[in-house]
């Protein structure tokens, strides 16, 4: 089933007001979806047969500074056609609805996008930071993340090590 | 016992005649007349505390020892790796480094530990292993004590060990040894019962319970042995003792109270230092009585039989090839000695060139020889001490061999094989063994 | 009934047979020589292939400062300062032809303790002056030793001493290029 | 360290097999709840061997980030080299050249062989038998060898360039390879006796914790635990990248030989049948490389287009996928590693209720699950 016949499949089934855009010329086929629509529209996605995309390959989260994007990267084995829906999140209050219940795949992964990026799923069976510890301040993805200089009295920097002169390390100011 | 009596009388008369021949005003004339008046009693107790005492620190603390190399040369062998080789001639002072290191490591008492039953628990090991060799006839006239109630004995000394593991698991205040020691506790208990039923069956052939009896028995050649003695039955009733004594001892394949994999080390986690190596060196001791009682059982003791010339052979090649590794050590180690770098540099750098095929060959070809030579003058005392040892010590070998091969069982299906499995066997042996007593009586 | 006796039979037989499988295995490598090597005897570096990427080292006399490798480093471990003097040649040990070298490195230090051995750096190298050792034993007492410095004192010599004529050259020049100026306004002035 | 409280019963006990336990594979931590040996939950607690990998793609050049894909999964770390190649490759949509495509095969499998060997090494090893774990390390020894002669490094390789890779083989290399295979083959047979014949491997390990193709699916599990599972997918044959289209070679499902079907000693056999089909992958490729170029023309510093790749390599754990977000300056915008211990590691915790502790690590051995690739 070629990419434009899906997508073309997909805008028909659902009005403007869930699809908001999708393309197929680019490397991947991707739609962008209303992120409360977003629970709805991935059931249907998964469940309908001739799309039937069982296997989450991933859950990307990427920080825009203006808003916070979630790509789920969904595959299916029966048709072997693969597809990228976006979702676009506020960033002050970063709140969607969580698709653990479609798969249970993505119970780690929005675990490990709360830990890295701070987007909280609502309905999420146990929302807590998977991958840094509970007390850690910030989260690591974003781009306007500065590591503190010290955790719980250790130092994060290494150069206190070798008590060598401040070597031009990238740090992330002039990286982005 | 009586051995010892009349060794015990003709001391007492030497002692008299020498207080005779002393001259009046002597200054020793008073010491010795007090000892005249000694009792026999107390000279026949200080005769066995030595005979009891020679026996454990000569023969089974160094064999305990020497086996923990032995464990390393042979685990190293089965793992295409070399294992432990520095310390002295091909690493034969191994274990006497390993001892003084672990005393020389601090021994830890945890912090939340019982202190009393964690220091209590490793002597209850020991007490297990080195009773048991109360009883055990090492040679012709070599034997601490002749009880007549062998076997009972050693069923019941070594159910000790039981009592120590469970203290080990239980007082050192950590989750993972208790539930070593739990483990423990169940798998030793419920293997009593096979290996008691295992040992009926000799002393139902026998018809007594003390080990000298058994080997009397077996006096008349390797046909006589107790394996062939009830045909099938005693076949299978050996193995059945071989086995569940590897569970009594937790050597794999049910070394489950000291699964690394699972429990970090089971019972001995929190234990360190010379501690730590009581367990070990009980340990070592106890597969050296499997060995022993399974010769003493089943396979005729130290009697002399032709059966006994591929142990020796065995024994003997690996002991000529350690003496002729030393003999070559001794000029290598003179020489490294003249880097003046010191002893013990001097100690771990000596390398002793490894031996070529054909000296290989005429190594096995000469120790073939001396056994054959043995096995024919093996009426002497110090011979068939040799033979025993020898026997028993293949035993152990098998055990460690075992222990590089087969992986561990989890502990419902360790439990299953002792009742659904052993246990039913062992009754069926048992009957069988009392039907083919009465069939032959006929 | 009969088929659970045969069943329990079955299972001794399985356990023998599989027993004795696994002894043969293992017994078969009692007659195999074992694999390892005892290492601080037997020299090891002589054993490992020419591509091994073991500590880096620097050869000074032909590198050309172009800094390539500090910008290809991941970790920027390494860090170059250096000073312009006089043109001169070199021989590249990857081209095998001459390179012009203007520039004179006063400080060339590698933090081998963060170092990855990725060999990023040594790839771009013109001169291939940076290259991989087969040295693997880089234990010190304390870690600040680990940062390797490859300017020697004859390399800060040198660069001085090709600073200093660069600044002659120029002052030359200079004063030529003034000369010229003057005749040239001069001999405007003359055919006025 | 978790904020929730977990109700605890009166007689549960709360064991911690914690980072540093002998069978947890790397610095993982099972925070169990156990009534004695029998497990009523397992909790698995991640991150301590976390270096933010996504972060540094962020602040490092695209050539740069090469060497840290091989920390991503250090066991088996050429597939990882080769999935970020894909996946730029895809982005800037330049043509690699055959020959390297078939370096790149050649790599992968003896790395994929270095892996299985590890995984299959350590099974044992955690079951009681310590010596196949050495004669597993013992043919990895000899891979590395070969690995170290291609490319310098033993174990993080960082072999493969964008657009190529950075060596060709050295001369004789073909001929050592085919002599390892020869030597390799009857060897391996040898491993496969001391366990697969074993009863006590099959007793412990035949049928504990089966996992349906359903549920392998929806838990995202990939590679030889969802082969397992009796699901024929592996993305060399199915989603060829390379040149595996050129190089036949079938792909092992679990059966369901000693138990059921995904059960973990299918788990255990899936991953011997495909050390063995490696070994004939490997043949053919020495047989079928061409010569020519082995780097394609590459910019010294890459700037691809504004846009955005996945690409999935079929590593020793399953699909390894790189999503790379670029915004056509000289760092990645957004690097989002997709990884199959991740996943694997996320199901233990709803397979281990009523396990007893012994098959707990069994199951995390069968599942082979690395911390590194947990982590990132």
């Amino acid at each position: 089933m070629t990419a434009q016949a899906m997508l073309s499949q997909l805008t028909e089934q659902f009005d403007e007001s869930i699809v908001l855009e999708s393309s197929h010329e680019e490397l991947h086929p991707w739609v962008r979806v209303h992120p409360e629509k977003i629970q709805e529209f991935l059931s249907f996605v998964k469940n309908h047969a001739d799309f039937s995309f069982d296997f989450l390959r991933s859950l990307a989260g990427v920080d825009y500074q203006q808003y916070i994007e979630i790509n789920y990267i969904l595959f299916s084995y029966a048709h072997g056609h693969e597809l990228i829906v976006k979702t676009q999140v506020n960033i002050e209050q970063p709140f969607i609805s969580s698709v653990e219940k479609i798969w249970p795949a993505a119970n780690w992964y929005e675990r490990e996008v709360f830990d890295l990026l701070g987007v909280s799923f609502k309905g999420h069976s146990d929302m807590r930071r998977i991958l840094l510890p509970d007390d850690w301040e910030g989260h690591p993805l974003r781009k306007n993340y500065r590591e503190k200089k010290e955790y719980r009295g250790v130092s994060t920097q290494r150069e206190y090590l070798t008590g060598m002169p401040e070597l031009p390390t990238l740090s992330p100011e002039d990286a982005s | 016992m009586n051995h010892l009596v009349l060794a015990v009388e003709a001391w007492m008369k030497a002692l008299e005649s020498y207080t005779m021949s002393l001259s009046e005003d002597s200054i020793w004339l008073p010491f010795f007349g007090i000892l005249n008046q000694v009792p026999q009693e107390v000279w026949l107790a200080v005769s066995m505390f030595l005979s009891a005492s020679m026996i454990l620190g000569m023969i089974i603390a160094p064999i305990a020892g020497f086996s923990t190399f032995v464990e390393r040369r042979v685990a190293g062998r089965i793992q295409a790796r070399i294992g432990c080789n520095r310390v002295g001639p091909e690493g034969l002072l191994q274990f006497l480094v390993d001892g003084v290191k672990l005393m020389s490591k601090e021994d830890h008492i945890p912090q939340g530990a019982d202190r009393f039953l964690f220091k209590l628990a490793p002597y209850f090991l020991i007490l297990g292993a080195f009773m048991s060799f109360a009883c055990l006839p090492f040679g012709k006239y070599i034997v601490v004590s002749n009880i007549n109630v062998g076997i009972l004995y050693l069923l019941a000394v070594s159910s000790l060990v039981v009592i120590g593991i469970l203290l080990a698991g239980w007082s050192s205040n950590n989750k993972w040894s208790l539930l070593g020691a739990m483990r423990s506790a169940a798998q030793i208990v419920s293997y009593e019962v096979p290996l008691g039923m295992s040992l009926m069956i000799p002393v139902m052939l026998v018809g007594s319970l003390s080990l000298a009896h058994l080997n009397r028995y077996q006096a008349e050649g390797f046909s006589s042995w107790l394996i062939f003695a009830a045909g099938p039955f005693t076949f299978i009733a050996f193995f059945v003792y071989f086995i569940s004594a590897l569970a009594e001892v937790n050597r794999t394949p049910f070394d489950l109270p000291e699964a690394e994999s699972e429990l970090v080390s089971g019972y001995n986690t929190e234990y360190s230092g010379i501690r730590w190596g009581l367990f070990f060196v009980a340990e070592y001791a106890n597969m050296f009585l499997i060995g022993g009682i399974a010769t003493t059982a089943f396979l005729g003791g130290w009697q002399k039989s032709v059966a006994n010339i591929p142990f020796l052979v065995f024994s003997l090649f690996f002991i000529f090839f350690a003496l002729l590794k030393i003999v070559f050590y001794g000029p290598a180690f003179v020489q490294s000695l003249g880097r003046k770098k010191g002893v013990l540099f001097a100690l771990a750098h000596t390398k002793v060139r490894s031996f070529s095929k054909p000296l290989v060959l005429v190594l096995l070809f000469l120790s073939v020889l001396s056994s054959v030579g043995l096995h024919v003058l093996s009426d002497f005392w110090l011979v068939s001490f040799f033979v025993f040892i020898s026997k028993s010590y293949f035993f152990v070998f098998i055990i460690m061999w075992i222990r590089w091969t087969l992986p561990r069982y989890r502990v419902d299906q360790m439990m299953d094989l002792c009742w659904k499995r052993f246990t039913p066997l062992m009754f069926v042996c048992v009957m069988g063994t009392a039907l083919w007593m009465l069939w032959s009586q006929r | 009934m009969i088929k659970a006796v045969t069943h329990w039979f079955y299972g001794f037989w399985t356990g023998i047979k599989a027993t004795s499988i696994g002894m043969w295995t293992t017994g078969k490598h009692f007659f195999r020589q074992p694999v390892t090597i005892e290492y601080p005897e037997i020299q090891v570096e002589s054993m490992l292939p020419e591509r091994y990427r073991g500590i880096l080292h620097v050869d000074m006399d032909i590198c050309i400062s172009c800094r390539v490798c500090e910008k290809a480093c991941p970790i920027a471990c390494i860090v170059i300062d250096d000073v312009r003097g006089e043109k001169s040649s070199v021989m590249s040990k990857i081209t095998g032809k001459p390179t012009p070298k203007i520039k004179y490195p006063t400080r060339f230090d590698i933090d081998i303790a963060k170092c990855m051995y990725c060999g990023l750096c040594v790839e771009p190298c013109p001169t291939g002056a940076i290259y991989h050792t087969r040295r693997f034993e880089g234990t010190v007492s304390n870690v600040s030793e680990l940062t390797y410095r490859f300017v020697s004192q004859e390399d800060l010599t040198l660069a001085d001493q090709m600073s200093k004529e660069l600044e002659e050259n120029e002052r030359k020049k200079a004063e030529e290029k003034k000369k010229k100026e003057l005749e040239k306004a001069k001999s405007e002035s003359t055919n006025l | 360290m978790s904020s929730i409280q977990i109700q605890h019963f009166d007689d549960e006990m709360e064991i911690n097999m914690g980072p540093q336990h002998p069978s947890t594979h790397g610095v993982l931590r099972f925070r169990t709840l156990t009534d004695g040996e029998l497990v009523r939950k397992a909790i698995p607690e991640i991150g301590y061997l976390h270096r933010s990998i996504e972060k540094i793609a962020e602040m490092v050049e695209y050539h740069g980030f090469m060497p840290y894909t091989d920390r991503v999964d250090y066991v088996a770390a050429m597939t990882a080299n080769h999935g970020y190649a894909l996946s730029v490759e895809k982005l800037l949509s330049t043509e690699v050249p055959k020959r390297a495509q078939y370096l790149r095969m050649i790599a992968d499998e003896l790395c994929r062989i270095a892996s299985h060997l590890i995984s299959v090494g350590t099974f044992p090893m955690d079951l009681g038998a310590v010596t196949p774990f050495v004669y597993a390390l013992r043919e990895r020894e000899k891979i590395n060898d070969l690995i170290e002669s291609l490319c310098g490094a033993r174990l993080t390789y960082n072999y493969v360039r964008i657009g190529g890779v950075s060596f060709d083989m050295p001369d004789g290399f073909a001929q050592r390879v085919s002599a390892f295979l020869d030597q390799f083959e009857p060897l391996m047979n040898e491993f496969d006796d001391l366990i697969s014949s074993n009863n006590i491997f099959i007793d412990r390990l035949g049928g504990l914790c089966p996992i349906s193709k359903e549920l392998a699916i929806a838990y995202g599990l990939v590679g030889p635990n969802l082969r397992a599972s009796g699901m024929e997918w592996d993305l060399r044959k199915h989603l060829p990248y390379a040149a595996y289209d050129e190089v036949d070679f079938d792909i092992p499902v679990g059966d369901g030989r000693c138990g059921q079907i995904g059960d973990c000693f299918d788990r255990y056999w899936v991953r011997i049948a495909e050390i063995r089909e490696s070994v004939k992958i490997l043949r053919q490729c020495l047989v079928q490389i061409p010569e020519g170029e082995i780097q394609a023309k590459v910019p010294k510093t890459i700037k691809p287009p504004m846009g955005q790749s996945y690409a999935a390599v079929e590593a020793a754990r399953g699909e390894m996928g790189y999503f790379v977000i670029s915004d056509a300056s000289k760092n990645a915008y957004r690097v989002k590693i997709r990884t199959g211990s991740f996943s694997a590691m996320s199901i233990i915790e709803s397979q281990s209720k009523g396990l007893m502790i012994a098959d707990l690590v069994a199951l995390i051995a069968s599942l082979d699950v690395v911390a590194p690739e947990v982590d990132r």
